[in-house]
């Protein structure tokens, strides 16, 4: 019984991840071309029917997966093939720790709408994105490709770069909440400040809110930090890939925008919480999700928003924003922290 | 001898000399149409006109004498005026069909409108058309009444270079227009001359006619081959795009100056001889016989398989087994380096040039000469020809019917003209080896064992000596055809297959040592030959 | 009425004839000549006359014949010019019909004075019976011992040939003559070397009108005085001339007046004045190629230097008269079609711009006529004037050039209006 | 160059993106009301979209547009062109073969066996057009669809030269 419930949670979240991902491709499209007054994809149909360019992510992913694998000749044929799965994989694990939902006591059982419940959720999640950059490295160096090489480079020292942001500028909040536990972190931003403003992390840590949004785009590669990959003019690690392959790091990109969304979501923005409602009944609890998944859909709206509104950064200048301003900016957040907590109490 | 003063230079010139004569030695040029050095004086272009002072008109530069003390503007404002106003005349009643005129881009029409003219047209009414439109008057001629401007340098040709008298000018006024005699036709010996003197475009060349345009030719200075006289050519060849004219390369040939050789005159013959160069019988491959059939092969082989065969000849049958047969038609380079590998390092004694012909060429006492080659002179000078003791080319042939002769090398020659097919298939038979070394393909070839393909006088360097003993360059201007090489290196790698090593990397060193080695060419060198020629120091 | 000189016995019937000629006083100038001159001794005579070449161009005859090197070992040629083809003109014809002798007899003098044994008439192709006339006369003269070997006795011999050309205009050119006489086609020769020097067979020659050659006689029988005094006034120039009169005039025709004469005299005095009492408009006092004089300016002297000075010229003497009916750009449009289809062809800028001048003046007289067409009609006679091998350029350039100037508004109405002011039709 | 000093608030970048996002998320909403209104069948006030949905709307050729060549006609079908070459020693990208062959009619004398142009090698520069002294040549046919599978495919001969008509341009210069 309990393996089931855990099963169902496992495919509940896969199902939503992917399809949220496969969807992302045609959102970002669409929200491209409204927020530059085109109309965007809208050709692909399926006896004539058109449905608003729907259709697109499937005509891709036909496309891909009937396209020619092809492997460079004096490749790593094992590593080549394992980088793309290996991004995939680890994009997909980390969403393991991410609280959907509050404990749903259903029939006087406890559900916890979280496939794992670990009490260092935040330090998994952040190990799994670590485990990225595998995929990337892997990626351009099993190519032979020096190009491909050099863009693997540039995008691990770019994702290990801001990893360290990340990690600091969460601390401020595994120090305002006291928990590594997301589904505790989440718990905890239920509360009411004063008796009435939601303690959500974007409240308490504003500044780590902004460090670690900024920090989590360049985590996922997103423009305006594409330079591992911008498909347009840069030869990055993936510039070997092509079929399915190539198709699985694209979908990386948009699991990871998943994810980033999920956690600016479960880390800032009181994560299931619905302000002022509490409860653990069937019908509060799905509310909950609901709240969950629109604050998710929320975020991937707004990263696109950020992706189609913002030039790209020279690579100086993207080093220099993450090891000079950001850096020391988290870890002042972290000791002002410390200091109001000390003083607070 | 009158001094004068010309656009604010002096100058001291013979008496006689005209003023556009003058000008030419200070470096200004007087524009001209009816004025052409090799012809008299018919002044009724008058583009030439100049202001002299103290003269109360212009006077026409071709025909009026420098006079001592005389000052000339050339390039006054009355001067410039009259100048545009001629060429409004000459061109109102011209077609301007530039667009399908072969003489565009190398018209003077053209040329002096853009320098003199550029006017807007003042002509409103209809043009006078003529009787001549795009119609051939010879074998090599093509008239255009119409684009003619009347300056009567062709009439002049061939009333006083040629003396055949077929060209007249008729009518009246602006009716007047060049003719041909009836029942006559532009066919003389030297008619091609008519279309390089031609001005405009009245007068093309039906051989070149829509070939080419002339801007995509490029040019490069040589000998005519055709005959022992050695006139100096240019070679107009077209490299820039290969769609033109059949892909053939070279296109037309054109007299170049030489007061001592042929003045501004080429022949028919030799103007229109140039075919060779670019025709299908070009051989672009080595070939050597395997069984019946001559088969494609490649330099190795083919020098290996002479290399090889010549030598167990000579260690069998001796030096008196192997007849060589050069060529007048090769440069004095190639002849040199075969007296070199034959006559010197293998010390063959059969060795000549000279192949008797069935009848004897046309001469003339202007420029055509009966013997056809253009190196006879050279190859008498390199002492190539049968001694005493040795065979000729009749008694070599003789000497591979009976036996005596196992290797013949031959060098261009068609043997077949004179000896008859057959005995040459007879010979071939009978031979361990019979080499045609050539550019193309003739009988004699196609029953020899080996081909060697050599390139043609317009893809190498070297030089011709004519008939009285001038020593002329001619240069390379296109690449020698597939495979082929130059006569010489070919001689050079045969030679070290053969184990001699020669040094020789340009024609230009095997001239200097020719200069040295043969006393006859003591004292030339490529230098002193220059682009006029220079004579043997016998001749 | 001043002397007549030339046209004083025209009215004797048989004139022509050599005994009329005699019985008149005929080839008394030349037994005179032959018994008391030596050639140089005539030359001289014939300058101190002061006779100036009577087909167009005025240079003085003395001076002509004294070119002509005297130590030469090619044979010398007369060559006399009758071929008349200038428009207006018809002087020539008159004294070819009816003193035939009187020319044969000056061309004996002047070959006499040149050291001449061979005179070729090259007499315009159209004048069959003026040849015929002429042919005649020479038949007489040698049967009287006028021409061939020993003449008069005096040990000169002259043969006198006659050539017909064969219609055209420019072979009145001396040089066009000289080649169209030695049988090549009609075009003027470059020059210098002029034909006194290398002329006929590229030898020396003496090229005279027959007008001119037609006053010898009269010079040498009455003295060189005599003839320079009929011209008092009019400085260099002797003797009269014959004007022939032409066009609105009421007794068109030749008048033999001497060179003081003035233009006024001979259309009004002479002439009989313009028929019909209309006014005078224009006039081209010497010949077609001579520029027009328009009614203001008829009071000039026709005498070669006053005419010079009024820009115009004396020419061949051939007045033809306009009264003020007369479309000035048809009359110029009829001149320009004449030098169109005479001009030789042979050098450009008289070759192309005569008939571009016809073209343009056909449009206006057809009423097709552009704004810019008198400007680019005197722009294209300039052009041709003086760069062309013979006169003929000029000739052709002169009347557009003075028509275009002098009558600029008639052009101008024709070329704006398309339609002719004067003409009612 | 001088570089220009950011201000403070510039060099903080944050209200600087902020106002990026505004703008963006303006017309995102604008066009997203619009895009609704429509799909609900609302009167929409503005176009909320620029797009045009090529192939089926085309924008309006300029009648000076350099679309794909075509040889000029004379009345008999045969092509204007006289083989001067002149375009083909005027194009910079050398993509014109004319091979010139006698025409029977001796007033034209000249005319081309061979009119080729390599659209693979083309560069639209119109030079052809300008050069061409007998108004032979044009680019005025309108046609920007081209494409072909094979380079073969993208030479266009005389033939398929003379076969193009020009374009019809209505009163407003719209292509029919």
């Amino acid at each position: 019984m309990d393996l089931a419930i855990e099963v169902i949670k496992v495919v509940v979240v896969l199902f939503g991840v992917l399809n949220l991902a496969g969807l992302l491709t045609w959102v970002e499209r669409k929200q491209s071309a409204v927020m530059q007054d085109r109309i965007g994809a809208n050709r692909a149909s399926i006896l004539g029917i058109r449905a608003f360019g729907l259709f697109h992510p499937l005509a891709d992913a036909a496309k891909l997966i009937l396209k020619e694998d092809f492997i460079p000749e004096g490749g790593n044929k094992v590593l080549h093939t394992l980088a793309p799965f290996a991004s995939l994989f680890f994009a997909l694990l980390a969403f393991a720790a991410i609280p959907f939902g509050n404990i749903l006591i259903l029939d006087g059982k406890e559900i916890n709408l979280q496939i794992a419940n670990l009490n260092v959720g935040i330090l998994y999640i952040f190990a799994m994105m670590s485990m990225g950059v595998y995929g990337v490295v892997l990626a351009g160096w099993s190519s032979n490709n020096k190009y491909s090489l050099l863009g693997g480079l540039r995008a691990s020292s770019q994702m290990i770069s801001y990893e360290i942001t990340m990690g600091v500028s969460i601390m401020g909040i595994i120090m305002v909440y006291n928990s590594l536990d997301l589904q505790e972190i989440v718990r905890r931003q239920g509360e009411l400040l004063w008796g009435f403003i939601p303690k959500w992390g974007v409240i308490t840590q504003p500044l780590a809110c902004l460090l670690f949004m900024t920090a989590i785009i360049a985590e996922t590669k997103r423009i305006p930090f594409d330079l591992p990959e911008g498909e347009s003019e840069i030869i990055g690690y993936f510039t070997e890939y092509s079929g399915m392959k190539f198709g699985m790091f694209f979908m990386t990109d948009f699991v990871e925008t998943v994810l980033a969304a999920a956690l600016m979501t479960t880390l800032f923005f009181g994560g299931w919480q619905i302000p002022y409602v509490h409860g653990n009944s069937l019908t509060i609890v799905i509310l909950q999700v609901l709240a969950f998944t629109l604050k998710v859909i929320f975020f991937c709206w707004f990263f696109m928003l950020i992706r189609w509104t913002l030039p790209r950064f020279r690579y100086d200048q993207l080093m220099r924003l993450g090891w000079k301003m950001m850096l020391p900016l988290s870890l002042a957040n972290i000791f002002v922290t410390g200091l109001v907590i000390l003083l607070w109490n | 001898m009158p001094t004068l003063t010309i656009d604010g230079k002096e100058i001291t010139v013979e008496k006689g000399t005209t003023i556009i004569q003058a000008a030419e030695k200070l470096g200004i040029e007087i524009p001209r149409y009816c004025y052409h050095p090799g012809l008299s004086i018919a002044g009724n272009c008058r583009m030439c006109l100049v202001e002299i002072e103290k003269s109360p008109k212009l006077q026409i530069s071709c025909y009026t004498q420098a006079a001592d003390g005389m000052v000339v503007h050339t390039t006054s404002e009355k001067v410039k005026a009259v100048r545009r106003a001629i060429l409004e005349f000459l061109l109102i009643n011209h077609p301007v069909d530039c667009p399908v005129c072969d003489q565009a881009g190398e018209c003077w029409l053209q040329i002096y409108y853009m320098e003199h003219g550029l006017y807007n047209s003042r002509f409103m009414e209809n043009k006078v058309r003529k009787h001549f439109k795009a119609t051939p008057i010879g074998p090599w001629v093509n008239l255009d009444s119409e684009r003619c401007i009347l300056c009567s340098r062709c009439v002049r040709f061939t009333s006083e270079i040629t003396k055949t008298y077929e060209l007249a000018l008729v009518n009246r006024g602006d009716h007047s227009e060049i003719t041909i005699f009836p029942g006559k036709e532009l066919n003389n010996k030297y008619s091609g001359n008519v279309v390089d003197i031609c001005p405009v475009g009245a007068l093309t060349d039906r051989d070149f006619r829509f070939q080419c345009r002339v801007w995509y030719l490029d040019k490069q200075e040589s000998i005519c081959p055709g005959c022992s006289r050695g006139c100096n050519i240019e070679i107009h060849y077209n490299v820039q795009r290969a769609h033109h004219a059949g892909g053939r390369r070279v296109l037309r040939l054109k007299p170049r100056f030489n007061p001592e050789v042929n003045k501004w005159w080429i022949c028919d013959e030799g103007r229109y001889g140039y075919k060779f160069i670019d025709d299908k019988s070009r051989i672009q491959m080595p070939y050597l016989q395997e069984g019946e059939v001559l088969v494609e092969t490649d330099w190795k082989v083919v020098l290996d398989k002479v290399a090889s065969t010549l030598r167990s000849i000579l260690t069998t049958y001796g030096t008196e087994s192997i007849g060589v047969i050069a060529s007048p038609q090769l440069t004095n380079e190639d002849l040199y380096l075969i007296r070199k590998l034959f006559v010197e390092d293998l010390r063959l004694p059969h060795v000549d040039f000279k192949v008797p012909v069935k009848e004897k060429g046309y001469e003339d006492d202007f420029l055509i000469k009966a013997d056809k080659n253009p190196n006879t002179r050279g190859a008498e000078e390199l002492g190539l020809g049968a001694k005493e003791g040795s065979l000729n080319v009749e008694n070599m042939l003789e000497a591979a019917i009976a036996g005596r002769l196992k290797a013949l090398y031959v060098f261009g020659h068609d043997l077949t003209n004179f000896f008859g097919e057959e005995k040459i298939k007879d010979i071939a038979s009978r031979l361990e080896l019979l080499v045609f070394q050539g550019s193309n393909l003739n009988p004699t070839g196609q029953y020899a064992h080996v081909i060697l393909p050599s390139a043609t006088y317009a893809e190498k360097d070297g030089t011709f000596t004519n008939f009285e003993g001038r020593v002329q360059r001619i240069y390379k201007a296109v690449e020698p055809l597939g495979e082929s090489l130059p006569d010489w290196e070919i001689i050079v790698k045969l030679a070290r297959f053969m184990g001699f090593s020669y040094p020789y990397q340009s024609a230009r060193e095997i001239f200097k040592e020719i200069a040295t080695v043969i006393p006859a060419f003591n004292g030339l060198s490529y230098k002193v030959i220059g682009n006029q020629g220079a004579k043997l120091a016998t001749a | 009425m001043a002397e007549l000189v030339l046209t004083k016995n025209f009215g004797v019937p048989d004139f022509h004839t050599i005994e009329g000629y005699i019985r008149c006083g005929g080839y008394e100038g030349l037994k005179k000549t032959l018994e008391e001159f030596t050639p140089d001794q005539v030359i001289e005579e014939v300058k101190k006359s002061n006779l100036r070449g009577l087909g167009g161009a005025g240079f003085s005859t003395g001076m002509k014949w004294s070119f002509v090197p005297k130590d030469s070992s090619k044979p010398k040629y007369l060559v006399i010019n009758a071929d008349e083809g200038e428009p207006g003109t018809f002087k020539d014809r008159y004294l070819l019909e009816k003193a035939p002798h009187m020319l044969i007899e000056g061309a004996v003098i002047a070959a006499y004075a040149v050291g001449i044994h061979t005179a070729y008439v090259y007499i315009r192709g159209e004048y069959v019976k003026p040849a015929r006339i002429l042919q005649n006369a020479i038949e007489e003269a040698y049967a009287h011992g006028f021409l061939g070997k020993n003449i008069l006795g005096k040990g000169f011999d002259l043969d006198m040939i006659i050539h017909r050309g064969a219609g055209a205009y420019i072979c009145g050119e001396e040089t066009g003559l000289l080649e169209s006489l030695e049988g090549k086609k009609g075009w003027p020769r470059l020059k210098p070397p002029f034909p006194a020097i290398v002329g006929l067979f590229k030898c020396p020659t003496v090229v005279n009108n027959v007008e001119t050659l037609s006053q010898l006689p009269h010079i040498m029988k009455n003295g060189a005085a005599w003839f320079a005094n009929i011209c008092q006034g009019a400085p260099k120039c002797g003797g009269t001339r014959i004007f022939s009169v032409s066009g609105h005039v009421n007794r068109p025709g030749i008048y033999e007046l001497p060179l003081t004469v003035t233009l006024r005299e001979i259309i009004y005095d002479h002439a009989g004045g313009i028929p019909g009492g209309k006014k005078l408009k224009a006039v081209i006092p010497g010949g077609s190629s001579a520029p027009v004089l328009t009614a203001d300016e008829i009071d000039v002297k026709m005498d070669f230097d006053s005419l010079m000075a009024a820009k115009t010229m004396g020419g061949s003497g051939g007045v033809i008269v306009m009264d003020e009916d007369t479309c000035m750009v048809k009359a110029l449009y009829v001149l320009a079609k004449f030098y169109a289809h005479e001009s030789c062809g042979q050098c450009t800028p008289c070759r192309e711009g005569t008939g571009w001048i016809a073209k343009i003046l056909y449009r206006l007289v057809h009423g097709d006529g552009r704004p810019g067409d008198p400007d680019t009609l005197k722009s294209v006679a300039d052009n041709i004037a003086g760069n062309t091998i013979c006169p003929f350029g000029d000739g052709a350039a002169w009347p557009v050039q003075s028509f275009v100037k002098k009558f600029r508004s008639e052009f101008e109405y024709h070329a704006k209006e398309r339609k002719c002011d004067v003409l009612k039709t | 160059m001088r570089k220009e000093e950011l201000t403070f608030w510039e060099q903080i970048y944050i209200p600087q993106i902020y106002e990026g996002l505004k703008v963006t998320a303006r017309h995102f909403f604008k066009n997203m009301k619009g895009h609704i209104a429509r799909l609900l069948g609302k009167p929409v006030k503005d176009d909320e979209t620029v797009t045009i949905q090529y192939p089926e709307e085309r924008r309006p050729l300029s009648p000076r547009l350099r679309s794909l060549h075509r040889l000029v006609k004379r009345a008999d079908g045969t092509p204007r062109c006289v083989a001067c070459m002149m375009c083909e020693t005027i194009c910079p990208a050398r993509c014109i073969y004319i091979v010139a062959a006698e025409h029977p009619n001796p007033d034209i004398e000249k005319r081309p066996a061979r009119f080729d142009i390599d659209l693979g090698k083309c560069v639209f520069c119109g030079y052809c057009v300008e050069a061409c002294p007998e108004d032979a040549i044009r680019m005025d046919t309108g046609i920007l669809e081209f494409a072909a599978y094979t380079r073969q495919d993208m030479i266009y001969t005389m033939e398929r030269l003379l076969a193009n008509e020009p374009m019809k341009i209505t009163s407003q210069g719209q292509r029919l």
